[in-house]
């Protein structure tokens, strides 16, 4: 009798629901709605670029993508506030694109270039940005849940209304970081909003052979006293709705919420993965179940022009050339970069 | 000039940089309320108010995340690990995020916070709450380490911690909680990264830290009365590390000895050993000897205990079969 | 305004439910019970005991009594099968003497002897007796109950139906390592029994205070797809009927239990505390509700004989004299015992 | 005699263990179904059937957790920890549980058990996926620690650590992991505590670990061109630590060089160095010199991990220099 109910790799697939279509009708502003529709495709556009770059043998050590996963991002990046703080996983090149970064650091991050985003020293999974409110990508499941509580602590007692957001996946809902971090925000009231984007696997497991409830993140928000939203992740409209909420109750000294988005991969979990572990028909309802057709043909619906949408779609690809080039042609970092910034003094020394 | 004991000299110590500094906050298991399992901790809530102390849950990786969290959004957080080796349960937050971060972002997240922590034995805990840990710590890049031996020192560089932009572990050793020290009136504050030279003598350098300062003292005392002269010095900084003072005082003794409470292996004894069998090897006139808890964990029986640690007479012992 | 609701000190008293007199009339035998009975006063007069020669100055160390929370520790002892396996935390003293192991040994580890349970060289905080079935008592809060699903899990795979029990305190459901573990053992359906000794208080902290739910076990039970029972932990009958029922479902493959015990501490969190931050009126009223009168009372009304007891009584009384009167006169561990037992091979070489 | 990566010796020597022995058994993320992140471990749920591989949720504390107490009560387990910073979210049950617990019951309880886990750089990961913490194990009474640099050692020394009835840290070089080696065909079970004399030379010691053994080698020929000839030593195991070796080969060549990858303070290195210079003081010739990762995170940049790491020009460099 094996310990976990199904054999590995004959697990139920899940598929995604229909887009639900009255989000159309959502009390969405038009320009916010046109600005999530640019923050996707800088997403998707980037996340494309930087495969490319791997097949062409550039991109250096490990990345992971979120290439069917943009809606949470964008949508999170429009409603946060510039001086808001967000802490990614080390899947966050949409979330630190969604912040404002621009996509030549980033690449040039990956690249292992001197103009790197944190200067070649961290890598795709270690993106950051402290002047777009993005505190940090961190690589170590659950930890970066307790660190949000700190940035959401400190905005309260410094008397701003600053909100902090931490995205994750379902995997991370079973390490012991996850309850000690919702507890915490729950008992004190922090304004932390947890976002799990649920993709349905951690890396090639899927999250129902490990979790003995259905919605990992959702189902644990009573254990803190919380509600938890539910809601399609790969529809901006949807998770702008709970984002705007979450944010607001925050803001206003209500306490943490808890945010589960229902998303999927396109690709494997890192670059070198193909994936093969996720039944076809599940990739494929899902593939259909994209966030970015789905939102242009909505704003088509909406109204906006297709020369609008083009032409935003054109002014990403072009800058994302721009950036591409320009990272391509960086210098590595100097070596003397090796020696900088372990201390606040810029250096390393731990003698005299 | 009052006398303080080393207990109260935490909390005079995190007081004097409260009152300083409104962006200092003090968070961890019953430090608030009930003024810290080792009475540490008394008065602080009283004066600051239940913003500024914290009475948290037992989640040590909630407490270390919340601090660094805070600190890289403006405040400058103590932290407190009530037994040093709770470390143990968030050892990710020391290790890979507090001391990682400012170097992975290339110098653009930084986590001014100090962490205080009760370390080593003598008080008959056993295994799981008499570890000295400052090895565990001086072994990762990017976290400062002190751990202070008389109640001036404690203030001085809790001072100097609390004030420093980067993150420092202090280890209070819980054996000394109960000892006393003068303490001159008006803000104290120390520098990190600088031993203390506390006796001189010809014959050999003796490199103690926290609890293991007062027994090298007293091995010292013992051993000039037989005509050995030694010099002692309080490490008091393990990163950063004076090893200016140890490598100018083996110069001139020729002979070094370490006496360490952390177990054997990898500690910070065989560290500064290592320093100076490479920089000052053509100094020493004789092997280098690591005086330290054996590799064992710790019994609670007071007998064993006491047998384990490095004591007066163990110090002394060894310092003249080493020498004669 | 503090990050907590309740000013220190102010939180809100708690006071017991009145015992449940139908429980006299439960279905469980009247040898059980005298059995119950019994195993309550060797715990309670072991714990008077220790107390007393802590103020002699003879207990060596720190340790934390269980006065007042008999009934849980007996409940489970009798319970219980020999080959099942408990695990305790550093407040282990009566989950100790409930699974059968004679109080000399036990006084002995407190006095630091040779004949101490685990030869001085664990104390208080680390009484063990594989024999007895007592995997352990463990002093960091939260390992053990990830330790306990696996010898749950070894059971299962030796194909043995032993159960294991982890008894931990309420402040012990908000570390990390309490979710990894009902988690874990949830999802693979272990045989583990997770016993919160629910007695309001963290070491002086109220759990209220810093927990955003009322139960702090039973109410993240949902979060792993398990009900969890709440009973009257100072009432044996009522515990013995709860872990009955949660040691047949682990026994026969039906996974793991959450069971909240309400208790309370009649003395302090360690042997230097006296306790004071619990507000007189709840200590009070606690007080009145002690497992041992009760259940005194309780088999004299089902029809015990009050000489019966009273031998009982006295056989406790003359075994604990014995027993400390060993103890005290045993030498210390061999100076020889410190190099000991670190390997299997019974040394503690690390080198040649 | 067949010709095996570094990477299908892991599965090979889980393999070997689990057939000859139905109490072992294998838990860890991704481990089964997948085949490990690393495909170290394909093939194994195939052969040993979900009931002995088990993919465990992101669940570090409960994966050792449910490892320490089987071996308690009669089973085998092999625990992966996936990266060994990882250890960082679980070093309580390593430091404070499985490492202490046969030792706080005088006997009683022991943890047979393995823990193997993706250790050391160069794959350009950056700082939390990484690091070299042999010496974090070193540190800690109570748990054997290994670190093979072959597919053949690997092999045997798995089996010797599954056959062993107390826990062992077993790290396994990513880096090392598409090196291939030569492995003889049956049984192969290695023996912990035995450093491996790789090369003989009278010029130096130097004695290195994992990743750092063929580099050391590299250095060793490259000076032997120049008419410097090192011995070479594999220490493969921590602890228990073949100090015989070493001390013997320093009593012959007089000077001692270790190569370490984990950062500088504290380290493994540190310690040899410091026993060699209490015991083999006199068979000394000049300084121990330590060639380590500097006291640094990591960065994930292809150059600047490179310069991080020690390698055979600046092993060659440095002991050319130290003896020249
Ligand atoms: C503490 C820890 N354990 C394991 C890993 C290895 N790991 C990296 S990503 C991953 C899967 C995470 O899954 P999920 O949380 O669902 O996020 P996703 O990758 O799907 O976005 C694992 C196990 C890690 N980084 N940290
Ligand atoms: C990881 C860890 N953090 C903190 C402590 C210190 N500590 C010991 S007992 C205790 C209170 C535990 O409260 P609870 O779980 O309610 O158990 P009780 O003592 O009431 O039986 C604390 C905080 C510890 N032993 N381990
Ligand atoms: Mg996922
Ligand atoms: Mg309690």
């Amino acid at each position: 009798m094996p310990l976990s109910g199904a054999p590995y790799g004959e697990h139920q697939i899940v598929l995604p629901e229909p887009f639900d279509e009255s989000l159309k009708d959502a009390p969405i502003d038009l320009e916010i709605r046109i600005e999530m529709f640019r923050k996707q495709q800088q997403i998707r556009q980037l996340e494309k670029r930087l495969y490319a770059l791997f097949l062409e043998g550039l991109v250096r050590g490990t990345s992971h993508q979120s290439m069917g996963m943009e809606a949470t991002s964008a949508a999170f990046g429009v409603a946060l506030r510039p001086d808001d703080y967000s802490f990614n996983t080390y899947r966050g090149h949409g979330h630190t694109v969604a912040r404002g970064v621009p996509p030549e650091p980033i690449i040039a991050e990956l690249l292992g270039k001197a103009t790197g985003l944190v200067g070649g020293k961290g890598g795709s999974m270690h993106l950051t940005s402290v002047e777009h409110g993005m505190m940090g990508s961190y690589a170590i499941i659950g930890a970066h849940l307790c660190i949000a509580n700190g940035a959401a602590w400190s905005a309260k007692l410094r008397g701003t209304d600053q909100v902090a957001v931490a995205f994750f996946g379902d995997g991370a809902t079973n390490i012991g970081a996850f309850h000690e971090a919702v507890n915490y925000a729950a008992n004190y009231r922090l304004g932390t909003i947890f976002v799990c984007e649920n993709n349905l696997y951690m890396e090639y497991t899927p999250i129902a052979e490990v979790t003995p409830v259905k919605h990992p993140a959702a189902d644990r928000a009573p254990a803190y006293g919380l509600d938890a939203t539910i809601v399609d992740g790969n529809d901006a409209d949807a998770v702008y709705l709970a984002a705007q909420a979450a944010i607001e109750k925050a803001r206003t000294g209500g306490g943490p919420s808890i945010i589960e988005a229902k998303t999927y991969r396109h690709g494997g979990h890192s670059r070198a993965d193909p994936g093969k572990y996720r039944p076809d028909p599940e990739v494929e309802a899902w593939l259909q179940h994209d966030p970015i057709p789905m939102y242009h043909q909505r704003l088509l619906d909406l109204g906006v022009g297709e020369d609008r949408l083009a032409a935003i779609i054109q002014e990403v690809a072009a800058e994302i050339d721009r950036a591409a080039e320009a990272a391509k042609s960086a210098p590595e970092p100097p070596a003397e970069a090796l020696w900088t910034n372990v201390w606040a003094d810029g250096g390393s020394q731990w003698r005299n | 000039m009052a006398e303080l004991t080393y207990r109260e000299a935490v909390a005079a110590g995190i007081a004097q940089e409260m009152r300083r500094d409104p962006s200092v906050v003090f968070l961890g298991e019953d430090v608030g309320g009930a003024g810290g399992v080792f009475k540490t901790t008394a008065g602080l809530l009283e004066e600051f108010g239940p913003d500024r102390v914290v009475d948290t849950p037992i989640s040590e990786q909630a407490i270390l995340g919340a601090a660094m969290g805070a600190a890289m959004t403006g405040l400058r957080p103590i932290a407190e690990i009530m037994f040093s080796d709770f470390f143990a349960v968030c050892w990710d937050f020391v290790a890979n995020e507090i001391a990682k971060s400012r170097y992975m972002t290339d110098g653009m997240v930084g986590c001014p916070l100090v962490i205080r922590s009760g370390n080593g034995a003598g008080l008959r805990f056993g295994a799981q709450h008499s570890q000295s840990i400052e090895n565990w710590a001086m072994a990762v890049p990017g976290v400062k380490v002190v751990a202070p031996s008389t109640p001036k020192d404690l203030i001085g560089l809790m001072a100097a911690s609390v004030r420093d932009p980067d993150p420092v572990l202090l280890f209070e050793h819980k054996a000394l909680y109960a000892s006393k020290g003068e303490v001159p009136e008006g803000e104290i504050v120390d520098e990190l990264g600088t031993a203390r030279v506390l006796l001189e003598g010809s014959d050999a350098t003796v490199v103690a830290l926290a609890l293991m300062v007062p027994r090298a003292l007293e091995a010292a005392d013992r051993l000039a009365a037989e005509g050995i002269h030694v010099t002692v010095i309080d490490v008091r900084s393990l990163v950063p590390l004076d090893t200016a003072t140890i490598l100018r005082s083996v110069a001139e003794t020729s002979r070094l000895f370490t006496v360490e409470e952390n177990p054997r292996l990898c500690g910070w004894g065989a560290e500064i050993c290592s320093i100076v069998t490479e920089e000052g090897f053509w100094d020493l006139d004789g092997p280098v000897v690591r005086i330290t808890t054996p590799h064992l964990p710790l019994a609670s029986a007071p007998n064993l205990e006491d047998l384990a640690l490095p004591d007066a007479d163990r110090i002394t012992a060894t310092i003249k079969a080493a020498l004669g």
